[in-house]
């Protein structure tokens, strides 16, 4: 097959899987997971091969893999859809396809297939466990999922539309995968609709996330009316890019593309959940499992980086929208990181964690870090989605306990329940510490250090500021990661629960030894050349290739020891003080930075409840339908019944009633019935009368007509 | 050999001459000479009559494991003269309060309506009576006049077991014309003529084969005109004792025996000739007139011999159920089959022999199995109603 | 087969009155012959129409299929049929969801024959709309739909059901008023009331000289009014619309299905055979007074919607929001007629409509399934039913996703194409209707959520309430519907190329 | 040769012996047959006209084809009234039959 | 005076003879086979004139069918075998007046008519009537539309028959 096939086919069998789950399987657990993971592989094969193809290709990024049909009529033209391999579609389809298998394996595990049914399991709940009889005395084991094949149907058409996005070469069906992934992560997040936190949570992200939408759709039919097309390789010319540069759009001093690439990047907040439009992804959490939520935090997230990233060459036209992106993503890292510290849910940890590591994807763009921003975004997406598969395996086995012992108050996802979990799952514990160094980005081993290092350096480079706001991000992040690792692994079992947590089963292990592999390794591929000691052992075979993409070559950054000093001191600094100042605590009581404005998220969701939610509710339904709808057009309209009823009493009473009624209509039937009075004896009612006296008057008239009018 | 080919032919020159000879003018010795034929003919007939009894008694008789005639001549042959001048020499009664004329009238109009028939019962190519080019409505008509004797006699007899036995035979013999000379049409439609002339010699394929379920209504049919049983509401012996010809002794009840049996004959030998080519035989009817007679009788004497079949093997029909019957069941399917035909007919006109042949027999049997489908469905259905079980019963509740 | 293929037009248009008609010689109380009739009756229509859609020529120009019969000829008027890529358009859509409203309407169970027929005649009202190239046939039709539709509403309706269908009635009347004597009026000018021949005549007339005591441009601004107001009514702009959601919500099933599907569009079909064409000056100098209504119907639309706790009532004022984008369409194509962005907003406008067609009519007769089994349709009191109709709920969401223009589905392609025709042309119409476009997804939402998520609530798990799961000739309805929405969100060209040409070839 | 005015005076005294009959008789019946008289004196003339005119224009046959279908639906629907009027009224003496009168 | 005219006047003489019978004859049922034999006549003026299918459609319909039907009815409607009373009414010596002068204005029609002496003519060689007919009877540019009409009206007279005269007891 042509590698432009292959391509176009990878997207297919997760929705293919999606619909034959739903269609015809869901009824059989083990059929269902079986064609979602088919489908999972035959996609990571085709990513592979593709992957390794494009590895072939000399300057890929001047001819890219691409083929296209007709879609839209528009007039004399058509609208084009197509797909588009270039290195940076290649590498991140590497890491989508990976990451993405992992996940389907992992569900496996972590939804409890091959366990029994729950006793009192309901659609639409989490399980509740099941009670099983083994050597003569009875104990709860965790029950499997009663929508089982629903999750790996949702996660299916999620897998679709991830791959949609990252194969498409226009804006458009970027967008149409884009829109899926919403309404998977909504189906996802409300999952267990039950739960009320879990439905306000999928509609809260879905319309946090639309408002994004909403202003990219016109970003898209913005750039499509200026440019006439939305695909890459054809806005992504010379002369488009400057007739975009060069027309004022007449708003705030923006260019054509600055004002486009706003639109476009607000989407991109709202994707990525950047400040303002944050608050869904914390939230998000209240999915079923950190398998969902992951796949919001790890991939789905990324997707909006990745749209970013794509739309660089516009973007970098215009400096002010630069430096707002700048802006938002350094502030984001900072706003979160702080949120961070003060969260006791492992999964809301790693979910402000999330935003503030896009934030410095987001900020590392702003600043024209072009390959930097790539680089992290991939090895984030590989240690992040071994933290929250880590989480989710803590999570799994702290369920374990709280089955065990039947308190089901206690909450699994609570750190400060666990502590001393190291020996109890040894390979959940190793994996975990290898995704928590990589985030904190512990020097030289780990893959987080080195992206996270460059997109420092490019900071000091070119934007202090940013650089000072991002150093003091990734201290943070280095210790809330250590403190969350100490809570959680560290020390002694602060319950009974953790006390009887046990290791996950291997479709749960697996998948996290693998991806640590990942966050190990993967940093070696970016290198900077001129790094001491290690620099040039490896070549930066990254920068080479995720180089091509663009245009003009970006030029490596010049090596300099201010960042380099810096991200060392703020990593290990992070982790030892975080170490340090959590070795002891064992109670939220005894944890200092339980401050109010950090627990309750700056009180963010708040103020969007009493600034827009309460009176968008209140303006549409008193002032648009009870006063305009109801009250006024319809007050206008009542008023026409009244009045023609007026007019038509008028006339009835003094026309129709005594002149026609009385006169005309009694006075014939008077007429009428007077000489049928008089008339009535003929009517004998025999029949033979009636024919004479027709045959008389039939002799008479024709004798009559013959004598005297046709012999006339 | 002209005389074997054509014997009517050279009788009649033959005559001719002597009667032009005897200073005749023509137009009278034509005239003449017809009645003359009729007589003939009339008088074969009133022979072959007279055998009918004989075969009758003697087949009856084989089917009821019994010997019959055998008395009187060699094979009893001389029998049936024996009960001739048995009629002849009975007396003749007329009931008291009989309206004479009718009376009188009934048996002779009875024996007329058998005997016109066979003018135009086309004996051998060259011998018919009359090529009337309305011969199949003819057939009907001389029916009528059958029913109307049978009126007579059952009215004049002032007998109300002959009343009743004569309005029973004569809504039979009515209703029973419908179906029949509908599938009389299909022989027309093949032949595209209405005289039975033209249909037998249009039969190079026997119309059975075209038309085999047209071939077994027309037979249902005349059984029911004919008035025998299973049909035999006229007489029905066990409940009108003897229907309309109760009254009736001697000599006008000999025409009335004597009608019937011909009459059965004769539709034998119009099954015969409508739908397995009458004279026709391979060619031999060419031969000679004496050989296409021979073979037109041969095939009656077989469409007589299945009648007698019927007649002694089935047992009698309620009047109701055979009117229902009539009306539902054979009277639509003749209609349907007459539709098909005369589609199959417009659709096949161009196809080869053997498809047009194949088609209208395909689309006979398929009628034939369909009509047959819906009778069985339409009468589970109304035993279901009538014993009060299955969906029938549910749905009229 | 000579008179089929000569007589298409005429065989879909009047084969469900003539089916109708013979509906009244049926034996009386076979509810089950009369639905079975009804929906043969409806699918032939269809399948003629399927059969039409693939011979129909699409880069020919003009109409094709024409029929002309005598009909009115003191008037000049005569009964000319035909259809280009706009009207076969409407026509599929309406021949394809009458069988679908029919087969919905199984159900019902009094005065069935009174019932189908009344749709069989509708149908024929709807099609003669699309279909008529006469002004005074095109009246005549326009009427023709409205009476079966008031009977409908007023005896198969829910409570309020006088009230809806008289105020329906009424007010679609009192717009007509003025369509008719303006139609009167061109007629009585040119002396032929037939559509091509009229666009010649009208758009040449000079626009210095008098018509009837008045300028031209003041006679052609009064009729482009009188024309526009009856058209605004039927689709409906803001502020016409209070109609719409009472009549919606007391019309049975399949009658909000074909008022929501089909009828709402003869207003649209109205503003783009006839106003366009016939009034490209005023239509550009109105524009922009079109394209604020609406913007109004889309926002307020949506707000109202977001507003209401009665679910088909929600449904109804979604109709509101989603016309109000064709609307949108159509005011930018009149703007800048002929352009490229112009074509493209008539191809979303267009597409709008056959869309909204699919996801309204699948929402309100989703309404319907739910409504039958609970007998109630305030939002507050469902809850959790996804437990118990997860089939059901599968479908609903679909259906909403449809309707919410979710990308991969329908919705999404024809309001995208309507943003972007729109936007150069009317932008801050067009940003102000991005709200509108949000709280489309507030709203769907706010459903989905109130009638599947949540708690489950009890009173439908158990006992006589016990909801029962969507069944099988319910399925048969919704399937061709999503099937098509699928169809059309994944790939587009097959229905939009035929609108594009025709569109092209238009203005 | 016979002429054509004896078939037309033949179907007229066909004709007004049927009138009588359907004028003076007292059973509906006999009206009814009286009535076949007429339509029997119509036939007669169509079939006259058919043969003294041009023959091979068949209107004339086809019209007494007709009549003959007509005929046969009076008769039969005439009859059945007459019956149903016997069931009722117990008579089927014209005279005796007129309830429909002043 | 032909031999044509002979049997023509025989013939014409019987028919009215039985006609008249048919409305004078105090026995309805004789009344019945009176009509009969008038419509054997009659079928007999159709042969004369060439009609054979009208002739033997009238033996079929007339008299296999319709004169059946009567002598059902006759005796269907009556209690006892014999007619008791006057068969005219009180008016028929009227009647009878009315119906003389209908023959005498239609004799004086007739007179008056200048057609009334044509001769029949010759039938065209290779003519055939019976086929003529059909043609007529069936094809779309002659006669189709009354034959099916008529065929119509006699379903519903047969249904109607049925309906009218069921016992519904």
């Amino acid at each position: 097959m042509s590698t432009e096939t292959i391509i176009w086919l990878i997207p297919l069998p997760p929705a293919l899987a999606f619909f034959l789950i739903v269609l015809f399987t869901n009824r059989n657990k083990a059929l269902s997971h079986t064609i979602a993971i088919g489908a999972a592989l035959l996609s990571w094969l085709g990513s592979m091969i593709v992957f390794a193809r494009a590895l072939g290709v000399e300057r890929l990024g001047e001819r890219p893999f691409t083929s296209s049909i007709n879609w839209l009529a528009t007039g004399d033209t058509w609208f084009k859809i197509g797909v588009l391999v270039d290195p940076l579609t290649a590498l991140t389809l590497f890491f989508v396809a990976w990451t993405v298998l992992m996940i389907f394996i992992y569900s496996v595990g972590y939804h409890n297939f091959g366990q029994p049914e729950g006793d009192h399991d309901h659609k639409g709940l989490p399980p509740h466990g099941a009670t099983v009889e083994e050597h003569g005395s009875k104990h709860v084991v965790p029950s499997v999922e009663p929508m089982y094949s629903r999750f790996f149907a949702f996660i299916g058409l999620f897998a679709f539309g991830m791959f949609t996005l990252v194969v498409s070469d226009n804006l458009l069906t970027l967008f149409v995968g884009w829109e899926i992934m919403g309404l998977c992560s909504y189906l996802l997040i409300g999952f267990w609709y039950g739960k009320k936190s879990a439905r306000d949570a999928a509609v809260k992200a879905f319309m946090t996330t639309r408002i994004g939408d909403v202003f990219m759709l016109l970003g898209i039919a913005y750039l499509y009316s200026v440019t006439g097309a939305l695909s890459f390789r054809e806005i992504f010319t010379e002369t488009t890019l400057h007739t975009l540069q060069i027309i004022p759009s007449g708003v705030l001093g923006f260019s054509t593309a600055g004002l486009i690439g706003l639109l476009l990047f607000i989407g991109t907040v709202g994707k990525s959940a950047q400040f303002p439009l944050h608050v869904w992804l914390p939230d998000a959490m209240e999915g079923p499992t950190p398998v969902s939520a992951m796949i919001h935090a790890a991939t789905m997230v990324s997707a909006g980086v990745y749209t970013v990233i794509r739309m660089f060459p516009l973007l970098s036209l215009d400096t002010q929208t630069m430096s707002v992106i700048a802006f938002i993503g350094a502030f984001t890292a900072l706003f979160a990181a702080t949120i961070a510290l003060a969260q006791n849910d492992i999964k809301r940890v790693l979910a402000y964690s999330t935003i503030s590591q896009l934030g410095f994807m987001i900020a590392a763009l702003g600043i024209g870090a072009y390959i930097a921003a790539v680089f992290h975004l991939i090895t984030h997406a590989f240690f992040k989605a071994l933290l929250f598969l880590g989480s989710g395996s803590v999570i799994h086995g702290m369920e374990h306990g709280v089955f065990h012992t039947g308190k089901h108050e206690v909450d699994p996802q609570d750190m400060f329940n666990m502590g001393g979990l190291k020996n109890k799952m040894p390979i959940t514990f190793w994996t975990f510490l290898i995704g928590g160094f990589a985030l904190s980005g512990f020097p030289i081993v780990t893959a987080g250090f080195w992206s996270k290092d460059e997109i420092l350096a490019d900071a000091f480079a070119h934007n202090l500021p940013v650089f000072l706001t991002l150093a003091v991000a990734a201290f943070l992040t280095a210790f809330y990661t250590m403190r969350q690792i100490t809570l959680t692994f560290l020390g002694e079992p602060r319950t009974e629960e953790a006390r009887h947590a046990h290791e996950t089963p291997w479709t749960m292990t697996i998948p996290l030894i693998i991806l640590s592999v990942f966050a190990i390794g993967f940093g070696w591929i970016g290198i900077p050349e001129h790094f001491p000691l290690l620099g040039g052992l490896v070549p930066n075979w990254l920068h080479e290739f995720v180089g091509g993409t663009l245009a003009e070559h970006p030029e490596a950054v010049e090596f300099s020891w201010t960042p380099l000093l810096t991200s060392l001191v703020v990593a290990l600094g992070g982790l030892g003080l975080g170490y340090l100042f959590y070795r002891n605590v064992n109670s939220p009581a005894e944890d200092k930075l339980q401050l109010g404005f950090l627990k309750n998220k700056y009180y963010v969701d708040e103020i969007y409840n009493a600034v827009f939610v309460k009176p968008a509710i209140w303006f549409a339904d008193k002032v648009v339908y009870q006063i305009m709808d109801k009250g006024f057009i319809d007050g206008i309209l009542h008023l026409f019944g009244p009045g023609t009823q007026g007019i038509g009493d008028g006339i009835r009473n003094y026309f129709d009633l005594p002149f026609i009624n009385r006169f005309l209509g009694d006075g014939s039937a008077n007429v009428t019935y007077f000489s049928g009075e008089k008339l009535r004896v003929i009517q004998t009612g025999r029949i033979q009368q009636y024919l004479m006296l027709a045959l008389i008057l039939f002799l008479a008239i024709g004798a009559i007509l013959y004598f005297f009018v046709f012999s006339v | 050999m002209d005389f074997l080919k054509d014997p009517l032919k050279v009788a009649a020159d033959w005559l001719l001459g002597i009667f032009s000879g005897w200073g005749m003018p023509d137009l009278w010795a034509q005239v003449l000479i017809g009645f003359l034929g009729i007589f003939i003919l009339v008088a074969l007939l009133m022979v072959l009559d007279i055998f009918l009894v004989w075969i009758e008694r003697k087949v009856v008789s084989r089917f009821q494991s019994r010997i019959g005639p055998n008395r009187l001549g060699p094979f009893g042959l001389i029998q049936p003269f024996a009960d001739i001048i048995k009629l002849l020499i009975k007396e003749d009664t007329t009931p008291e309060g009989a309206d004479r004329t009718l009376y009188n009238l009934a048996p002779i109009l009875s024996m007329m309506s058998v005997l016109i028939l066979w003018a135009v019962v086309p004996l051998a190519p060259s011998i018919l009576g009359v090529d009337l080019n309305i011969g199949v409505l003819y057939i009907i008509a001389a029916g009528a006049i059958g029913t109307l004797s049978i009126i007579m006699a059952g009215w004049s007899s002032n007998n109300k077991y002959s009343l009743i036995g004569a309005f029973r035979e004569a809504a039979v013999m009515l209703s029973f014309e419908i179906p029949m000379l509908t599938v009389m049409l299909i022989p027309t439609i093949f032949a595209g003529s209405m005289g039975i002339g033209a249909i037998t010699q249009a039969q190079d394929t026997w119309n059975f084969f075209l038309a085999p379920l047209a071939a077994v209504i027309f037979l249902i049919a005349a059984i029911a005109e004919l008035g025998r049983s299973p049909f035999d509401m006229g007489e029905a012996e066990s409940e009108l004792v003897s229907g309309y010809n109760i009254e009736y002794s001697g000599m006008k009840f000999g025409m009335f025996y004597a009608g019937e049996l011909l009459h059965a004959f004769t539709f034998g030998g119009f099954w015969a000739i409508l739908f397995f080519g009458g004279y026709r035989f391979f060619g031999l009817e060419q031969v000679s007139a004496f050989l296409a007679i021979a073979i037109l009788f041969f095939k009656a004497f077989i469409g007589y011999w299945i009648i007698m079949w019927v007649k002694y093997t089935l047992l009698r029909i309620r009047i109701d159920h055979m009117l229902a019957f009539n009306w539902k069941f054979l009277t639509p399917v003749a209609f349907v089959l007459l539709m098909t035909t005369a589609l199959m007919n417009a659709l096949l006109a161009d196809a080869s022999n053997w498809l047009y042949i194949g088609g209208m027999f395909l689309s006979n049997i398929l009628v034939a199995w369909i009509s047959l489908e819906v009778a069985r469905s339409a009468s589970r259905w109304e035993r279901e109603r009538v014993e009060g079980t299955g969906y029938a019963a549910r749905r009229t509740e | 087969m000579d008179f089929i293929s000569t007589h298409f037009l005429s065989l879909i248009l009047f084969f469900p009155a003539l089916a109708a008609v013979f509906m009244l010689f049926l034996p009386g109380g076979e509810n089950k012959l009369f639905r079975w009739f009804a929906l043969g009756a409806s699918l032939i229509p269809f399948l003629l129409s399927v059969s039409i859609w693939f011979q129909f020529k699409s880069s020919a120009p003009g109409f094709q299929f024409q029929e002309q019969y005598e009909w009115y000829e003191a008037l000049g008027s005569t009964l000319h049929l035909g259809v280009d890529g706009l009207s076969l358009t409407m026509v599929l859509l309406t021949t394809l969801l009458t069988p679908l409203a029919i087969l919905a309407s199984f159900n019902i169970t009094e005065k069935v024959k009174a019932y189908m027929m009344l749709f069989l005649f509708l149908e024929t009202g709807m099609l003669g709309v699309f279909m008529s190239l006469d002004l005074l046939v095109f009246f005549v039709f326009w009427e023709v739909g409205l009476i079966p539709m008031y009977f409908l509403i007023n005896q198969w309706g829910s409570a309020n059901r006088n009230y809806a269908s008289m105020k329906f009635l009424i007010y679609t009347m009192g717009g007509s008023l003025g369509l008719l004597l303006a139609i009167q009026l061109l007629g009585v000018l040119f002396g032929t009331y037939d559509l091509v021949a009229l666009t010649q005549h009208w758009t040449s007339l000079q626009p210095d000289s008098t018509l009837l005591g008045m300028s031209v441009s003041q006679v052609k601004a009064i009729a482009f009014w009188a024309f526009a107001i009856a058209f605004a009514i039927k689709v409906p702009i803001w502020p016409f619309h209070t109609w719409l959601p009472d009549a919606h919500t007391e019309a049975p099933t399949a009658g909000s299905m074909i008022l929501a599907g089909v009828l709402l569009k003869l207003g649209a079909y109205g503003f783009l055979r006839l106003i366009l064409p016939l009034y490209p000056v005023e239509a550009r100098y109105f524009a922009g007074a079109l394209a604020l209504l609406a913007t109004a119907a889309i926002v307020f639309g949506a707000l109202s919607s977001f507003a209401q706790t009665d679910f088909k009532r929600l449904v109804a004022y979604s109709s509101v929001n989603h016309m109000g984008f064709v609307v949108l369409g159509i005011a930018a194509a009149g703007l800048a007629s002929g352009t490229p962005d112009a074509t493209i907003a008539l191809n979303g406008a267009i597409l709008q409509m056959f869309n909204h067609g699919l996801s309204a009519a699948g929402m309100f007769f989703l309404v319907g399934v739910i409504y039958e089994r609970t007998h109630t349709r305030n939002l507050e009191e469902y809850g959790g039913l996804f437990t118990l109709v997860p089939v059901y709920g599968g479908i609903l969401i679909f259906t909403s996703m449809s309707s919410l223009g979710l990308p991969g589905l329908n919705g999404f392609i024809s309001e995208f194409l309507v943003v972007r025709g729109s936007w150069p042309l009317l932008t801050a119409y067009t940003v102000v209707s991005m709200l509108g476009l949000f709280f489309t997804g507030a709203y769907i939402l706010k459903a989905l959520k109130k009638v599947l998520h949540g708690p489950l609530n009890e009173r439908w798990a158990h006992g006589e309430h016990k909801l029962t799961e969507i069944n099988a000739r319910e399925i048969l309805v919704m399937a061709p519907l999503m099937l098509l929405m699928l169809w059309i969100g994944v790939y587009p060209a097959w229905i939009l190329d035929v609108i594009n040409k025709a569109v092209m070839m238009l203005f | 040769m016979v002429p054509l005015s004896w078939y037309l005076i033949f179907s007229a005294a066909l004709f007004s012996i049927g009138l009588f009959g359907v004028l003076s008789r007292r059973n509906l019946i006999a009206i009814l047959l009286g009535i076949e008289l007429m339509l029997n004196s119509v036939n007669v003339n169509l079939a006259a006209f058919w043969r003294y005119g041009d023959v091979t224009n068949i209107t004339g046959q086809v019209f007494a084809v007709i009549v003959f279908a007509v005929a046969a639906a009076e008769v039969s629907v005439g009859l059945a009234l007459v019956i149903s009027v016997y069931r009722k009224r117990n008579t089927v003496i014209a005279d005796e039959i007129d309830m429909l009168k002043f | 005076m032909t031999v044509d005219q002979i049997i023509f006047l025989v013939i014409a003489a019987g028919t009215l003879i039985a006609a008249f019978r048919v409305v004078t004859t105090g026995n309805l049922i004789h009344a019945a086979f009176w009509l009969i034999a008038a419509l054997f006549g009659v079928a007999a003026i159709f042969a004369i004139l060439h009609a054979s299918f009208l002739a033997v459609v009238q033996v079929v319909v007339y008299i296999g069918a319709i004169s059946m039907l009567f002598i059902f009815a006759v005796m269907l409607t009556r209690k006892d075998m014999r007619d008791q009373g006057p068969q005219l009414n009180r008016n028929w010596g009227f009647g009878a007046f009315l119906a003389a002068l209908a023959f005498a204005g239609l004799v004086f029609l007739v007179h008056g008519w200048s057609g009334v002496a044509k001769t029949a003519s010759a039938f065209p060689s290779d003519f055939d009537a019976v086929g003529a007919l059909g043609n007529a009877l069936v094809s779309p540019d002659a006669y189709v539309l009354p034959f099916e009409v008529a065929s119509v009206l006699l379903v519903a007279a047969l249904i109607g028959a049925v309906y009218v005269a069921y016992n519904r007891k």
